[in-house]
């Protein structure tokens, strides 16, 4: 009775809202060529490039500020951008750079080797963001400027990663942000809701609950070769449906690359939108307490690794479109053992191995999978429905990335096991295999495995030192087998980039580390 | 007594309430004449019809539950159950017959001061002639207002309010109950209507208050020659300001009388046990009357008053009595006569 | 003279007045000042109008209000400050008829376990005894046992008024207070109550304190009288004194404003009130009758508040001109 | 005059609701079982930096000291710092109120709108098959989860018809902020386009916030005005002739509308507890959304903020509804 | 009782009420015995996943592939506990604290009066999101969550109705009988009040539902495989619109169930209602 008259109403307004929206279908289209729309997956809670580090914010650091180097395309290079060159001293402590001639901020002043200088301590003294990349290895006012467009950086030891992690080092305008200081904040009250960079795109509105629009910087100093966009727009719409039917109808040009599968497929389904695919550096794990028992013992946590249906998991939820990794560093990247094959769902192995264990497992464990991310859910609802087969209780407790970060930074909070996806920040093995592995960065979230062993952290200290990659990637596959042999976590997939855009985009230029958000080569037709 | 013809006449009037217990026959061919400039007292015991009967003459009985069945309302030649709802809330209710309620508190709206609602009485009863749209846009001017409040102040001094001016502002709950009683007869003669119906009046009121107001009522309407239903159930006021008495007893009328006739020869067993049971300190026993009212739901036939009548006879229980001139004015329905 | 039942000094009952938000201090003076006994098996009537705080003194008397001065005592004994348990035990004693007895019984309890309570709670009869004493009571007001087992909404106005006395009299209580006890019955229901009042009173030995604004009533019921206004006694003496011989303005006028059965002539219906009673929260100097009576002068009414004095054995009044009023009424 | 003092005493009334709130969502901010400085602190800080923050922050003194200095920051209009984009809360809150507001205005306009006229005419014509309709329909409203229906509407009027927009506020560039409001800002500035799609984005959340209140107002006005229909005054009014349709439209909606004004303020708590679902469900970028946000991030301050806002503007609301019954009912002032 | 029965049967939207909540209650008990695959609820089959309704699955599947019916019947399991829990505990504390401070005036009962006051001045949807997410997502604590919220309303309720009820001529008449306070609170006050205590109990478990929803929308609520209804909603969204049936059906559950407390309550408000009783004979 109830139903049928809600339905007669639903009816009814319908269509009082079929004469609404027919006049104004056109309105909210963006079929003019000048104006790029993204559909932004979180918030910009702030602008300021210094105080996040994530793949989902990038698009604000990317298009409105410039490094000294930049990583493009797929597999990753890096390009000049700021710095015409750079040399690195013999004892691979010290890195030179050298600034191009006449890159202005949006303000008209020139980059200089100050504002670089100035850039880097402002990174260190908030502390956050990337600073994690930089604070082990540069001393706050150890950077020194040579000339106006000279700019050295001075490490305690030397390290292999140093030139992969500067592109996270954005240049902000220091005149600007000192004449916004207030209280000793390096201007970041200021700036987390303006901008001072030198980025292809100037900031012309910013809401953080609606997201940016920038206006194309006509004098950076890369030029433009007549195929670009005037104006960007990233808009918040958190929703993966809400996004995808705004692409559907058009409202947006194009929106993240990590889309469920299932709207993946809706997606390739329409002839107004292309997918394009690539392999992308971004690893899905799960992460185990090596330290604290019973997971300490190493054929538990083999038992563990058995008892998850990756293929289950990769072909149906997943719906194929991942494929199954099963080491420490993405297959798709130099250091990753090619002949490595990893566990299978293996409820038998599982089991031989549970006998041969030490310790019984005699508590139920508990996972936390990520609030907002629904693949770590279903992950974990896997791993618990296998487990449950080898008579292991299995409580998941979903708990938000920043408390999670929180607990992992100590071993007596940190989960028992726990789901995540480890980005490309920097395109170097040691971006997966030295954070997530080395004892040295105990404390830090991506170590929260608490794995020790003295012959891998030598293994991976080692191959931070030199930088001949052959050599490197030796001492990776190594370290990485072994790693894989102790089953220190669960690596379950790598994933690929789906990026899904209007037909009418092109020049799109996907890097795993800017994740296809760089504007500034794309334009519309 | 005047032989001129009756400002209201109502003949067998049949009145049902549909309830979830049965049918109630609320009134049950009741007869009672106003004569011009009189005051009729309508006088029974609670449930006897008295207030229903009041309801019926001015077309407020809610229905459903109620419906007449029967019966006319003759009020200057016409018959009001015949007149459209339109007609009768134009001509007849608030400007021809008006209404003096009881419960003085909950009968003025609460949440309007005094003035709105004076005015909308006047504003909606015109004088003959004025009624179109024009003439109603025309009281909603100020001079029209002007005037009506002039009328009003003028009335409001008549029934002795103090401070009119004042109390035009006021809302109902800001004046006492001797106040609102006086402030309601003002709006019952605010439009010089024909007939007021008066019910209960000063039921609730002090002795001391009651008085007042019993000498101001019969005052104002003597003067002014209207005619007065006044319904209670105090034979006590109605020896002090009834020019005549209808006694009713469920749902029927049993006897109507001047008012000096019904106390010093009251006709009816009914009345007579009515007299008898008035407390009085000269008599050493009471006298109430034995039983109860009956239910009205199925209510004894013929006399409705046999079941507790001490001279009943054998016919009461078959026929409503006819009913019988005793002397000029003095009409009983009784077998015994 | 044995000593009497009851004797009221002086008994002051103030409600404090929170008007509006500060809380400004002021008080409602409920009974300002009452004195008067209560002789073992008389009816004593206490009549005034509403507001008069007629029904406030019963509830003192009953000890429900504690008095904010003067002494009650109840066979000789004073009970106005009794610690709660004590004063709930005199109850036994002293019972308090409302108003609307269908009211005051628990409309989710049948009438006979209503019936039962006052013996539960004050006896420890057994439950046959209790049903006896229960049963001879039901049938003492005119019912039938069988409606015990009713639900007090069923019962007319009038049964109510039976069963409301019959809860009460379990109880076998020596003093009885009335109030208002016939206010909203016809006068034909009413007259059977009063006769029954009278006749369980003489079965039961009991003493009335009879209160009501119903003049006839009184007249009929009462063998004395005090009459009440804003709180004070104006009048007190014998039924006869009273309503022969009234001394104080305000009893002839309110003997004068009774509608009476009686066809009058025209116009001869003796001395009205003029105006309303003052508030009781703002009570005028002086007398506070002063503002309506046709004999107040400047010089003592408005200056003095009379005292109740003695104007023949056993007739007070409290009126500065009480030997001045015409001594014969109507 | 009397108006007036009442105004005051409702006025000093709110101070110790106010004050209890505050010291309730303190309280509930010191359960708290996480550790908010951790968070701040950064991903690589050292126990002594965050002890450091934590001196800083006042979160190593005695509670009553905090809750004074908390006391003391309320009283400067300092809700605190978001942990997560380093904003005062403030900032955060002001800039999004607006969608909210015009969210929950819209809401209330159909709820009463259409709610009010619906239960005037259910209680005239009361047992009539209208009425019986109504009440299926409402007692369907009391009963729905706005999420779901919010869910359910997508589904249909977005996804399957395609009609109305799958959530957001707007389509195209907003217009000029003149109140923050779009529909009134688009209105004033000429905008048709962003009016159009303002409009188009509004339908769907407004009328899923407002169905169930739509309920509650719909059934309080017919109790009302059926408890008005049976008053004494209505009946003397019919017996002074005045006409059915001054009664009804004046005097009867008068006395009906208090009871539903005192919903109506209630309600609006209700509107303001459902933005957070709908607003998630429809991606409308209110306080609400921000709220769901901040439990995402587990973002303390911005949770508490905004749970102390509501309170405030719940309490606001109640107050103006007071005051407005005062409007409507002289007799209210007396009370 | 079965004048009781009578009468609620009279009121056929009611007696729908009672129906359907008997049979959320006999779902709640046997859900073990009615769902076709129990197992369901822990296991999973991904390659049975988002099947639309079929004859072996009326309701579907989920995303995981596990049968909805049988999660939809396991999850009134869930919402019977929270809401009972939340609503009893609601009333043990509510109930004692309206009942005694309407009954004793006093600085003590202003101050918990006004407690409540804090209480409902806050959305109470609100309140109950700020402690879930202060305690952490869990069953218990969205238990805790509506209780803490929701006992004011009891109190309130409890406290108009006794101070309303303390003018009541009869319960004044006990006191003049000499009856003692605790005896007239008790055994008059009580049951006096009973009425409005049931049907705030049986719209409370409605509105206690819906909220348990909402908090489980949120992500507040029950985890993972906990069949609730709330997270089972939210989980569906992002298989919309092809898997309609996902959200659908608990979303149903949801609308049936809240209903079927509404109409009982709204029924027994009428029926308990004193002045509408009708004795026995």
């Amino acid at each position: 009775m109830a139903l049928v008259t809600r339905r007669a109403l639903l009816r009814a307004a319908g269509l009082g809202a079929l004469a609404l929206a027919t006049a104004g279908r056109r309105a909210w289209s963006a079929t003019e060529t000048s104006t790029y729309i993204f559909g932004q997956p979180s918030e910009f809670d702030t602008l300021d490039p210094h105080l996040v580090f994530d793949v989902g914010r990038v698009a604000s650091r990317i298009n409105l500020y410039d490094s000294l180097l930049r990583w493009e395309d797929n597999p990753p290079k890096l390009h000049p951008w700021l710095a015409e060159r750079y040399t690195v001293s013999p004892d691979g402590r010290r890195y030179t750079f050298f600034l191009r001639k006449g890159a202005k901020f949006h303000d008209g002043s020139e980059v200089t080797a100050e504002a670089v200088r100035y850039s880097m301590e402002r990174q260190l003294a908030l502390g956050k963001g990337a600073a994690s990349l930089f604070k082990p290895v540069v001393e706050p006012g150890s950077t020194r400027v040579v000339d106006r467009y000279t700019v050295e950086f001075n490490l305690r030891e030397p390290r292999a990663t140093f030139l992969a992690t500067i592109d996270a080092l954005y240049i902000v305008n220091p005149a600007v942000l000192k004449a916004h200081e207030k209280d000793g904040d390096w201007g970041s009250t200021w700036l987390s809701s303006n901008e001072a960079g030198s980025g292809s795109y100037q900031l012309e509105a910013y809401n953080p609950a609606v997201g940016f629009t920038g206006r194309r910087f006509a004098e950076h100093w890369l030029g433009w070769s007549g195929r670009h966009v005037e104006r960007i727009e990233f808009r918040t719409i958190r929703e993966p449906a809400s996004r995808v039917n705004a692409l559907l109808r058009g409202d947006i040009h194009a929106t993240d690359g990590y889309l469920p599968a299932d709207l993946i497929d809706k997606l390739s389904r329409s002839p107004e939108v292309k997918i394009i695919e690539q392999e992308s550096m971004r690893i899905f794990v799960i992460m185990m307490h090596n330290q604290r028992p019973p997971l300490n013992d190493v054929h538990v946590r083999r038992a563990i690794s058995y008892a998850f249906d990756y293929d289950s998991f990769i072909n149906n939820i997943m719906k194929g479109r991942v494929v199954r990794n099963p080491g420490p560093i993405p297959n798709n990247m130099w250091g990753a053992p090619r002949d490595l094959q990893g566990y299978t769902y293996d409820l038998e192995k599982a089991k031989e191995e549970l006998a041969k264990a030490s310790v019984k497992v005699d508590r139920p464990l508990e996972i936390s999978p990520l609030v907002g991310y629904p693949v770590t859910q279903d992950a974990a609802v896997v791993l618990q429905s296998g487990l449950r087969k080898l008579g292991i209780e299995l409580k998941i407790k979903p708990e938000t990335w920043p408390t999670l970060v929180g607990k992992a930074r100590q071993q007596e909070t940190t989960p028992d096991l726990w789901v995540l996806w480890v980005s490309t920040y920097y395109a170097d093995p040691a971006n997966w295999i030295n954070e997530m592995y080395d004892s040295a960065n105990w404390g830090a979230w991506k170590a929260s495995s608490w794995y020790k062993n003295p012959q891998v952290d030598a293994l991976l200290r080692e191959a931070l030192r030199i930088t001949d990659q052959a050599q490197r990637q030796k001492l990776y596959e190594k370290a990485a087998r072994l790693i894989v042999e102790e089953a220190a976590s669960l690596w379950i997939y790598n994933t690929k980039w789906y990026g899904p855009f209007r037909t009418n985009v092109q020049g799109v230029r996907f890097c795993p580390i800017g994740n296809g958000r760089e504007a500034r080569w794309i334009y519309l037709t | 007594m005047s032989s001129a013809p009756p400002v209201l006449e109502v003949r067998d009037l049949c009145l049902r309430f549909h309830t979830d217990q049965g049918t109630v026959e609320a009134l049950d061919g009741v007869n009672l004449r106003v004569l011009p400039g009189e005051i009729l007292g309508l006088v029974g015991e609670s449930g006897c019809g008295k207030t229903a009967t009041a309801r019926a003459i001015l077309g407020v009985v809610p229905a459903p539950p109620g419906e007449i069945t029967g019966g006319r309302i003759l009020f200057g030649g016409e018959d009001l159950l015949r007149l459209p709802e339109r007609e009768l809330a134009r001509r007849i209710r608030g400007r021809a017959i008006t209404l003096i309620p009881q419960d003085t508190l909950g009968a003025l709206n609460p949440v309007f001061p005094l003035r709105t609602q004076l005015l909308d009485v006047l504003r909606w009863h015109p004088p003959e002639g004025d009624g179109g749209l024009w003439g109603l846009l025309r009281r909603y001017g100020r001079r029209w207002r002007r005037q009506a409040l002039a009328q009003i102040l003028a009335l409001l001094r008549q029934v002795q309010l103090p401070d009119p001016e004042g109390a035009l502002a006021k809302y109902p709950h800001e004046f006492s109950g001797g106040q609102r009683q006086r402030l309601l007869i003002a709006m019952a003669l605010l439009p010089n209507p024909v007939l007021v119906i008066a019910d209960e009046p000063t039921t609730a009121l002090d002795v001391t208050i009651q008085a007042q107001i019993l000498r101001l009522l019969r005052r104002l309407v003597k003067e002014r020659g209207t005619s007065v239903l006044f319904i209670t159930h105090d034979l006590g006021v109605v020896a002090r300001l009834c020019d005549r008495v209808t006694v009713m007893y469920a749902g029927q009328e049993v006897e109507t009388a001047p008012t000096a006739a019904l106390f010093t020869r009251p006709a009816h067993p009914y009345t007579q046990q009515l007299l008898a049971s008035l407390p009085d300190h000269r008599k050493e026993e009471l006298e109430g009357i034995p039983g109860v009212v009956p239910s009205l739901i199925d209510p004894p036939r013929g006399c409705r008053f046999h079941t507790r009548c001490s001279q009943a006879r054998p016919e009461c229980a078959l026929t409503r009595p006819p009913e019988r001139l005793l002397a000029p004015g003095h009409t009983v329905r009784c077998h015994l006569y | 003279m044995a000593e009497a039942l009851l004797r009221l000094h002086d008994v002051k009952k103030y409600f404090p007045l929170r008007r509006g938000w500060l809380r400004r201090p002021g008080w409602l003076r409920a009974v300002d000042g009452v004195s008067f006994e209560v002789q073992t098996g008389e009816i004593f009537g206490l009549v005034g109008e509403s507001g008069c705080g007629k029904t406030t003194l019963g509830k003192t008397i009953l000890g429900l209000y504690r008095p904010t001065a003067g002494a009650i005592t109840f066979k000789g004994r004073p009970i106005h400050a009794l610690p709660p348990a004590q004063a709930r035990a005199l109850r036994r004693e002293i019972q308090y008829v409302y108003q609307d007895p269908g009211a005051s019984l628990d409309p989710w309890w049948t009438v006979g376990r209503s019936l039962h309570e006052p013996l539960v709670v004050h006896t420890r009869l057994s439950r046959r005894e209790r049903q006896a004493r229960v049963e001879e009571m039901i049938h003492a007001v005119g019912l039938e046992s069988a409606h015990l087992r009713r639900y007090p909404h069923e019962f007319s106005g009038g049964q109510q008024r039976r069963l409301g006395l019959a809860r009460v009299l379990v109880l076998n209580p020596s003093l009885v207070i009335f109030d208002e006890p016939t206010s909203g019955l016809d006068v034909s229901v009413q007259a059977t109550i009063l006769k029954l009042f009278k006749e369980l009173r003489a079965r039961f030995r009991l003493t009335y304190v009879f209160i009501s604004h119903d003049l006839s009533v009184i007249r009929l019921m009462c063998q004395r009288v005090a009459v009440m206004y804003l709180g004070v006694v104006v009048e007190l003496g014998s039924t006869a004194a009273i309503f022969d011989t009234p001394r104080h303005p305000y009893t002839r006028a309110l003997l004068a404003a009774i509608p009476r059965p009686v066809v009058a002539p025209e116009g001869d219906e003796g001395p009205l009130l003029e105006g309303e009673p003052p508030s009781a929260q703002q009570l005028p100097g002086g007398c506070r009758f002063r503002l309506r009576c046709p004999l107040a002068r400047q010089d003592p009414c408005a200056r003095l508040e009379p005292p109740l004095a003695e104007v023949a054995p056993g007739h007070w009044v409290a009126c500065h001109f009480a030997d001045t009023v015409p001594s014969a009424a109507s | 005059m009397r108006r007036l003092l009442y105004t005051a005493k409702r006025l000093a009334l709110m101070v110790p609701t106010l004050f209890g709130l505050v010291v309730l969502v303190f309280v509930i901010s010191r359960v708290i079982p996480a550790d908010p400085v951790a968070l701040l602190a950064g991903e690589r800080a050292t126990p002594q930096q965050i002890e450091a923050l934590r001196h800083r922050y006042g979160l190593d003194r005695p509670l009553p000291v905090q809750l004074l200095a908390y006391l003391r920051q309320l009283a400067r209009g300092d809700l605190g710092t978001s942990l997560y984009s380093g904003r005062p809360i403030t900032t955060d809150l002001f800039g999004r109120f607006p969608a909210t507001l015009e969210l929950t205005l819209a809401a209330m306009a159909i709820t009463v709108l259409l709610g009010v006229p619906l239960g005037v005419l259910a209680a005239l014509y009361r047992n009539s098959w209208f009425d019986h309709l109504l009440r299926a329909v409402t007692v369907s409203g009391l009963a729905i989860a706005s999420f779901w229906l919010a869910i359910m509407l997508q589904l249909l009027f977005s996804m399957e018809l395609r009609l109305l927009p799958l959530g957001g506020r707007i389509g195209v560039p907003p217009p000029r902020a003149l109140t923050g409001l779009f529909v009134l800002d688009a209105l004033l500035t000429g905008n048709g386009a962003a009016l159009r799609s303002a409009l188009q984005h509004l339908c769907l959340p407004a009328f899923t916030l407002a169905f169930p209140a739509l309920a509650t107002v719909v059934r309080f006005t017919r109790a009302g005005v059926l408890d008005v229909l049976h008053s004494d005054f209505i009946l003397y009014e019919r017996a002074m002739g005045l006409p059915r349709p001054l009664i009804v439209g004046k005097y009867l909606l008068r006395n009906a509308m208090a009871a539903t004004l005192t919903q109506i303020g209630l309600l609006f708590g209700v509107l303001l507890a459902g933005a957070v679902v709908v607003e998630t469900v429809f991606d409308w970028p209110g306080i609400g959304l921000y709220a769901v946000n901040a439990i995402v991030l587990s973002d303390y301050n911005a949770i508490l903020g905004f749970t102390l806002w509501s309170g405030f503007l719940y309490v606001l609301v109640n107050l103006l509804t007071d005051l407005g019954l005062m409007l409507l009912d002289p007799r209210e002032a007396t009370r | 009782m079965s004048a009781f029965l009578k009468q609620l049967y009279a009121d056929r939207l009611a007696f729908a009420g009672l129906l359907i909540v008997l049979a959320l209650g006999l779902s709640a008990l046997l859900a073990p015995a009615l769902a076709p695959y129990p197992e369901d609820v822990y296991d999973i089959h991904p390659a049975q996943r988002l099947q639309p309704p079929s004859r072996q699955h009326p309701f579907g599947t989920n995303h995981m592939g596990a049968d909805l019916l049988s999660r939809v019947l396991f999850g009134a399991r869930i919402t019977v506990v929270i809401a009972t829990v939340a609503v009893g505990s609601a009333l043990l504390v509510g109930v004692p604290i309206g009942l005694v401070a309407g009954f004793y005036p006093g600085w003590a009962s202003e101050l918990l009066m006004r407690l409540a006051d804090v209480f409902l001045s806050l959305p109470q949807a609100v309140l109950a999101i700020a402690i879930a997410q202060t305690l952490g997502p869990s069953i218990p604590n969205v238990i805790l969550a509506l209780s803490i919220t929701y006992w004011p309303w009891f109190a309130r309720v409890v406290f108009a109705e006794v101070r309303s009820l303390k003018n009541e001529v009869f319960v004044e008449a006990t006191q003049a009988l000499g009856v003692s306070p605790w005896r007239t609170l008790l055994l008059h006050v009580l049951p006096n009040v009973a009425t409005p205590i049931i049907v705030r109990s049986s719209i409370g478990m409605g509105y206690t539902i819906l909220t348990a929803a909402m908090l489980g929308f949120l992500g507040l609520g029950a985890q993972p495989p906990t069949p609730e209804w709330g997270r089972e909603i939210a989980e569906a969204r992002q298989y919309l619109p092809e898997a309609w049936w996902y959200a659908t059906f608990p979303g149903l559950a949801i609308f049936v169930t809240v209903m079927g407390f509404n109409l009982l309550g709204d029924g027994l408000r009428d029926v308990l209602d004193p002045r509408l009783r009708r004795g026995r004979p």
